[in-house]
């Protein structure tokens, strides 16, 4: 009895007494210090701040890009004439794409071209013509005789800034079509109509939108100098510029990249086919390029990321990427911001035998005319972990496998659903835009999308 | 100056019921030497209204009165200015005998003056029923000192466990128990018993001790007489094997 | 004495999310993948507004939405318990101190503009790239409120190069917010309201509420001035 | 086999039969401390709050139980203060119903904030401008003064009283009760206030923001009549089930009548001044910021049938029942009415938090719509079952009704309850 009274009066004394004691106030004010450094999470790494500056390499627009660095990591890019698009503000984040391309087996490769059947031809797919590097492929294929292939071109290059008024059918001009601060410093200067059925982003910047209308008329009435473009600048809109007087003024012949037709190449012709998509470009869906490969071809993609060729290709040989890669776009030559990782392979030379390095000491700026060659391929800003922001996170921008349709198509937001063609179905996720006319579908142009419609409009159908 | 006004009030209040607290504690410090004068009013507080009665309405010359002093009627005015109770001859209630050369308390012992000065304590008749053969009793040493209305000793019966209150202030000189008929002999410290029942007032109280126990059967639901027709048994416990005895037993010797 | 504020041009923005990316990037906002346009966060978010007709007739526009910087009673700093929000008197900025947040979020169910978020999640970046961390900014505690402060640790930076040149003042040069560096199309300019007023066809949200925000918006369309 | 811990006289189930009835409770509140475990390990991503949703079930359950729990202070001031002694026989309970509820409240809060070890910061570098700081301090010295009435009811236990000391201790802080019931309104009173303040104040959400009286929102007085108006209510509701469930009788008719009286007329001030509230509100203070109040209920299923709801059937009608001496005489009409009036706070309080939120401010807002995920719900129940834990235990092992002994003698309650016949006895 006496004893637990005796423990209870200890206890409660023990309790009374550390009150007295600075023990549990430094406990308290401890365990807040604790809670403002979380264990887990990262110190951000501190060091002389400097400012690099480069070109962007993600889209042939080539924007001339400030990098603010920590040491020599690059910790924030921006434009430095005017702003970015979302993909090029986190360029700096692509080295550590989690899904990124880290080894292949070149000698592998090499190994299996060696032993490839003689009588086909050697082709080499070039993602990005006009750059130093897509001179020394196309040199090397004609000394072996090889095939120099690149995708589909813009039909013209056109001058924006020399326009005073711009009808555009359907050209998603203020998506990329474009540099994007260009087009908007320019932007106040010139009148934009928009032909288009969908109501597009570039239609809500336009003066005018028109859901159809007969261009020639409408360009006619438009005082010059007036600009007509479509997405690709096809022969009938070049036609129409030619005829209204804007050839030489604000449309010119697009640059010859001197690349073989693949259309042209007879079927099953290709035995060594080298895809380079270290610098994303235009998409030709697959099926396109596999008929014209030989039935044991060998085909090597050099790619960084495993979205595209990659899924196709023999070999996956991984390389460097924005911005750790040593390229030129327009006669500007990139300065690598960060060490490529050990293993990656550089194309030039496993294709050229050629150092792309000494190459690019003989380019000389052009001269810049405000001439531009419009991009037709796609930005998806998918390969950093922060692209959620624009995607998921708001639901700003379309994300990969996601499609927009007009209301009314019987699916609901967010439900899933199927994009099908007569090639395949892709499962994808429902975004009901009521900006869309009944029966169209918007999409992401990625290369999984594209190898499933080629050239057809593909349907939705619920999953 | 929100922020004073704020904050003060904050802090006051702390202030109050930590002041409370330490109050209380400070006050019950003082107060650990009178725990069984406390324990006895705390009790009291605790019976049921019918059981705090004054003396004086058992015997009529009120319709109704609770007692203010927890029956300890020498603090009592109005019970001074009483008329003594009468004497009475019939010592036998119900066939139990209650001699009337003793003093009885309410909780069911009664005190009897020695010629050596010294008081004799019991159980009362009633009492020594309703417990019957004790399983155990624990008896004070002698020399140690009990209290009017504190805890004289314990007795324990199946499962009833009651403290038998002291009718007297006092030192504890031998020891008896169930084998003598009486349980202690208590050298008194003073001899004003007045509030203790004697003479008359014991027939009335013992007819209404009787009907209390009637109502605490019944709330224990016993059948609703006593054993043979109203007599109390020696044991009336045993008679009752399924009712909540310790109940009872708490009901008659004054222990809520 | 400065007054930080916006001039958004609404007709100028075309969605493209650039500012939200370079937000991010600068604040070190942790990337999650579970996030949703509910749990995310997004210091400065562009909404998608339509003038609610149906296609043909159907309108869009986007609009930039950052924490509008309340100047009057802000309500947000008026209910935090525990002054973790202030308003700078020299700036008339909006600050959070997120290491003395609690997370009791009062202060987001008192903001009109749903401009503050909650770490709901651990922060946690993919293998290799918390090397690209901005060193300015501390990344923010899983259970902590955050929300726009016009970048502090850039103006933190400016500040030093102005004492280092031995300055009082910093060249507003030096002083931009990711958001307004990186918008391409110039939608977003960054300001001091004191120095540039904003023009009188400009609107604020939720300006009846007589909370006197520093984002100034303006459009020449008229059913998106009706958002004002 | 606990017979010796069971107050003298008081029947009370078998152990088995107890253990029966606490185990499923148990089990309620194991799964909900797991809930709020995997809140507090994982983050509060675990629930369906979300950056516009910043409060949810949890908040809505704070101010609930916390109004229910108003009626330990208000018993507390009617008995000690106003010395209305009937009221004697439920003030144990009623202040065992408000430790629970407040402690109950504080845990969920502690579970619902982001960093819980920082709560302190509030003590530290407090607001005095924040309503929430007002609650903070006020619920945590509240919380301290119902542990201290909670006290004597402990040491009141048949075993615990034995011990001299305990005994003494008992009996002299009974003596000094009436400074606490004292203070514990004064506090009461300021948190009951500013937690319908918490909404009030907010400029920002034009659904909740109302007009200042003195320094404070109107909300902030129509919460402490609605916690004061209901608080009896539920001691009342309380009483009567355990009645139920017990199959006794344990206070005097009177005294829950006496509750439903007082219930009633505070009730009856309460809806008076909530449409006068109202009134203003929709006449002045939401056209003055911009917003036509009938926007508000445009969105279903949040219709003018919650404000109808809310004033009339969980307000004029239990009023007008317990004020009507006939009616409130019936004990079927006067737990129906006390019922009632404590589904009106719910309601009040659910449309104070979850209407508040849900409901857009900015002109391109959508209208947002929440559910709990299993974890709040389960933290929820972890409440629930430990309040009726908490309040079983006391009721087998403490004196909480001081009456039932005396009513043992007269007939139990009628018994057409479907409660378990083991339930708590």
């Amino acid at each position: 009895m006496t004893t637990r009274r005796a423990a209870v009066q200890i206890i409660a004394g023990a309790g009374v007494g550390a009150l007295f004691t600075p023990a549990p106030w430094r406990l308290v004010r401890d365990t807040a210090l604790w809670s403002e450094n979380w264990p887990g999470i990262p110190r951000p790494k501190r060091g002389p701040i400097s400012a690099k500056t480069t070109v962007c390499t993600l889209c042939p627009a080539g924007c001339a890009v400030r990098a603010r660095c920590v040491g020599d990591q690059p910790v924030s890019l921006a434009g430095v004439n005017g702003g970015l698009c979302p993909l090029g503000v986190i360029g700096h984040h692509l080295p550590y794409y989690p899904r990124r391309v880290k080894q292949g087996a070149p000698e592998e490769a090499r190994a299996a071209i060696a032993k490839a059947d003689p009588t086909k031809r050697v082709a080499v797919l070039d993602l990005r013509p006009g750059r130093t590097a897509s001179a020394l492929y196309r040199k090397a294929m004609k000394d072996q005789g090889g095939l120099y292939l690149a995708p589909p071109q813009p039909g013209a290059s056109v001058n924006l800034a020399a326009a005073k008024s711009v009808l555009s059918v359907g050209a998603p001009l203020f998506e990329g079509w474009l540099p994007p601060a260009e087009v908007f410093a320019a932007r106040d200067r010139f009148r934009l109509v928009q032909i288009e059925r969908e109501f597009s982003r570039t239609a809500a910047m336009a003066d005018v939108w028109l859901p159809s209308g007969d261009v020639a008329e409408i360009a006619r009435k438009l005082d010059g100098p007036v600009l007509v473009v479509d997405r690709t600048m096809s022969p009938a809109i070049v036609a129409l510029n030619k005829e209204i007087g804007g050839w030489g003024q604000t449309v010119q012949a697009a640059p010859d990249f001197g690349a073989d037709d693949l259309a042209s190449v007879a079927d099953g012709s290709i035995g060594v086919l080298y895809i380079d998509e270290s610098n994303a470009g235009e998409y030709i869906p697959w099926q396109e390029i596999e008929r014209k490969l030989a039935p044991n071809a060998v085909t090597v993609a050099f790619a960084w990321s495993p979205d595209g060729y990659a899924r196709h290709a023999k070999f996956v040989l991984p390389t460097a990427v924005f911005p750790e890669a040593l390229d030129d776009v327009d006669g500007r030559v990139t300065t690598p911001l960060l060490k490529a990782p050990e293993g990656v392979v550089d194309p030039v030379e496993f294709i050229a035998k050629a150092s792309l390095a000494d190459a690019l000491k003989e380019v000389k700026p052009k001269e810049d005319g405000g001439w531009r060659l419009p991009y037709t391929g796609t930005l998806d800003a998918t390969a950093s972990a922060l692209s959620t922001k624009v995607y998921q996170e708001s639901n700003l921008l379309l994300a990969p496998r996601h499609v927009a349709v007009a209301p009314g198509a019987g699916l609901a937001e967010n439900d899933a659903a199927v994009l099908e063609t007569s090639r395949g179905r892709l499962p994808v996720r429902v975004v009901v835009d009521a900006g869309l006319p009944a029966g169209k579908v918007r999409f992401l142009g990625t290369p999984e999308v594209l190898d499933l419609c080629g050239s057809e409009e593909p349907k939705v159908v619920r999953g | 100056m929100a922020h004073t006004i704020f904050m003060g009030a904050f802090f006051s209040v702390l202030t109050v019921v930590t002041v409370t607290l330490a109050f209380a504690l400070w006050r019950s410090l003082r107060a650990m030497p009178k725990a069984e004068e406390i324990r006895w009013h705390s009790d009291f507080h605790d019976l049921p209204p019918a059981d705090r009665v004054c003396r004086h309405v058992l015997t009529g010359e009120f319709r109704s009165r609770e007692c203010p002093n927890a029956f300890d009627c020498r603090l009592c005015q109005t019970h001074a200015r009483m008329p003594k109770a009468a004497a009475a001859c019939d010592d036998e209630i119900y066939g139990m005998p209650f001699p009337l050369d003793r003093f009885y308390h309410r909780g069911h012992t009664w005190a009897r003056r020695e010629a050596d000065g010294t008081v004799t304590v019991g159980l009362d008749e009633l009492g020594k029923r309703l417990i019957g053969p004790p399983d155990a009793v624990d008896l004070p040493e002698p020399g140690v000192r009990v209290h009017a209305n504190g805890t004289a000793f314990r007795i324990r019966r199946r499962e009833a466990d009651v403290r038998v209150l002291s009718p007297v202030d006092g030192e504890v000189v031998k020891a008896g128990g169930p084998g003598q008929d009486w349980y202690l002999q208590i050298r008194p410290e003073n001899d004003n018993f007045t509030h203790l029942l004697r003479d008359a007032e014991v027939r009335p109280w013992v007819m209404r001790e009787i009907e209390r126990l009637q109502l605490a059967l019944t709330a224990e639901g016993a059948p609703a007489s006593l054993a043979d027709g109203g007599v109390p048994v020696d044991d009336i416990a045993a008679s009752y094997p399924k009712t909540d005895w310790d109940a009872v037993c708490g009901e008659m010797f004054l222990q809520p | 004495m400065k007054r930080y504020g916006m001039h958004i041009d609404i007709d100028r923005c075309n969605g493209c999310g650039a500012c939200m990316v370079a937000c991010a990037v600068e604040n070190n906002i942790p990337p999650v993948a579970g996030a949703d346009d509910r749990k995310g966060i997004t210091p400065l978010r562009v909404y998608q507004i339509d003038n609610g007709e149906a296609y043909p007739n159907r309108r869009t526009a986007f609009i930039p939405m950052l924490c509008q910087q309340c100047g009057n009673e802000t309500p947000c700093a008026h209910v935090c318990p525990q002054q973790a929000v202030d308003v700078d008197p020299e700036t008339g900025i909006v600050g959070q101190m997120a290491e003395r947040c609690l997370g009791c979020r009062y202060c987001m169910a008192a903001c009109p503009y749903h401009a503050r978020y909650f770490n709901w999640w651990d922060p946690k970046w993919p293998a290799g790239m918390e090397a690209a961390l901005n060193p300015d900014v501390a990344p923010r505690q899983r259970g902590v409120v955050e929300k726009c402060n016009f970048c502090h640790g850039r103006r933190h930076a400016a500040m030093e190069k102005a004492a280092a040149a031995g300055k009082r003042e910093i060249d507003p040069a030096d002083y931009v917010p990711a958001c307004a560096e990186a918008c391409p199309s110039g939608a977003i300019r960054f300001v001091d309201l004191n120095a540039q007023a904003a023009p009188a066809d400009s609107f604020r949200l939720l300006e009846r509420l007589d909370t006197d925000p520093k984002i100034f918006y303006r459009s020449k369309k008229d059913w998106v001035k009706r958002n004002g | 086999m606990d017979k010796f811990l069971i107050a003298r006289g008081l029947k009370r189930c078998s152990t088995g039969r107890f253990l029966l009835w606490v185990g499923p409770w148990f089990a309620l509140l194991l799964f909900g401390l797991y809930a709020a475990g995997l809140c507090l390990v994982k983050g509060l991503n675990q629930t369906n709050m979300d950056n516009r949703f910043a409060f949810g079930l949890w908040i809505f359950l704070d101010l609930t139980v916390i109004a229910l729990g108003a009626g330990a202070f208000f018993t507390g001031f009617l008995l000690y203060i106003l010395k209305l002694d009937d009221l004697r026989a439920v003030i144990n309970s009623a202040v065992i119903i408000g430790l629970t509820a407040y402690s109950g409240a504080v845990a969920v809060l502690a579970v619902d904030v982001g960093q819980p070890l920082r709560a302190w910061f509030t003590f530290w570098y407090p607001n005095v401008h924040s309503m929430l700081t007002e609650v903070t301090f006020c619920i945590t010295c509240y919380l301290i003064v119902l542990a201290i009435e909670y006290v004597p009811i402990v040491l009141k236990n048949r075993r615990l009283k034995e011990v001299p000391s305990l005994l003494v201790f008992e009996f002299q802080l009974h003596k000094l009760m009436y400074v606490l019931a004292g203070v514990g309104t004064f506090l009461s009173f300021f948190h009951q206030g500013s937690l319908g303040g918490l909404y009030g104040v907010l400029r920002g959400r034009p659904f909740a923001f109302r007009e200042g009286l003195f320094i404070w929102p109107s909300t902030f007085f129509l919460f402490i009549l609605s916690a004061a108006a209901v608080g009896p209510s539920f001691v009342l509701l309380t009483t009567w089930l355990v009645e139920k469930i017990t199959k006794k009788q344990l206070v005097r008719t009177e005294v829950l009548q006496l509750l439903g009286r007082i219930s009633g007329l505070l009730l009856s001030v309460y809806v008076l001044a909530k449409t006068v509230d109202t009134l203003v509100w929709i006449n002045r203070t939401s056209p003055h910021a911009g917003f036509p109040a009938a926007q508000f209920y445009g969105w279903k299923p949040f219709g003018i049938e919650i404000l109808f709801a809310e004033i009339v059937l969980f307000g004029l009608l239990p009023a007008a029942i317990l004020l009507m001496p006939r009616l409130r005489a019936r004990r079927g009409l006067l737990v129906t009415a006390a019922a009632l009036a404590c589904c009106g706070v719910t309601l009040n309080r659910f449309v104070q938090t979850v209407q508040t939120l849900a409901l857009p401010t900015l002109p391109f807002d959508k209208f947002l719509s929440y559910t709990p995920s299993w974890q709040e719900v389960g933290t929820f129940l972890a409440v629930v079952a430990y309040g009726v834990l908490v309040y079983s235990f006391s009721f087998r092992y403490l004196n909480v009704f001081p009456e039932e002994r005396a009513l043992k003698v007269q007939p139990a309650a009628p018994q057409e309850e479907e409660e378990p016949a083991y339930a708590g006895r």
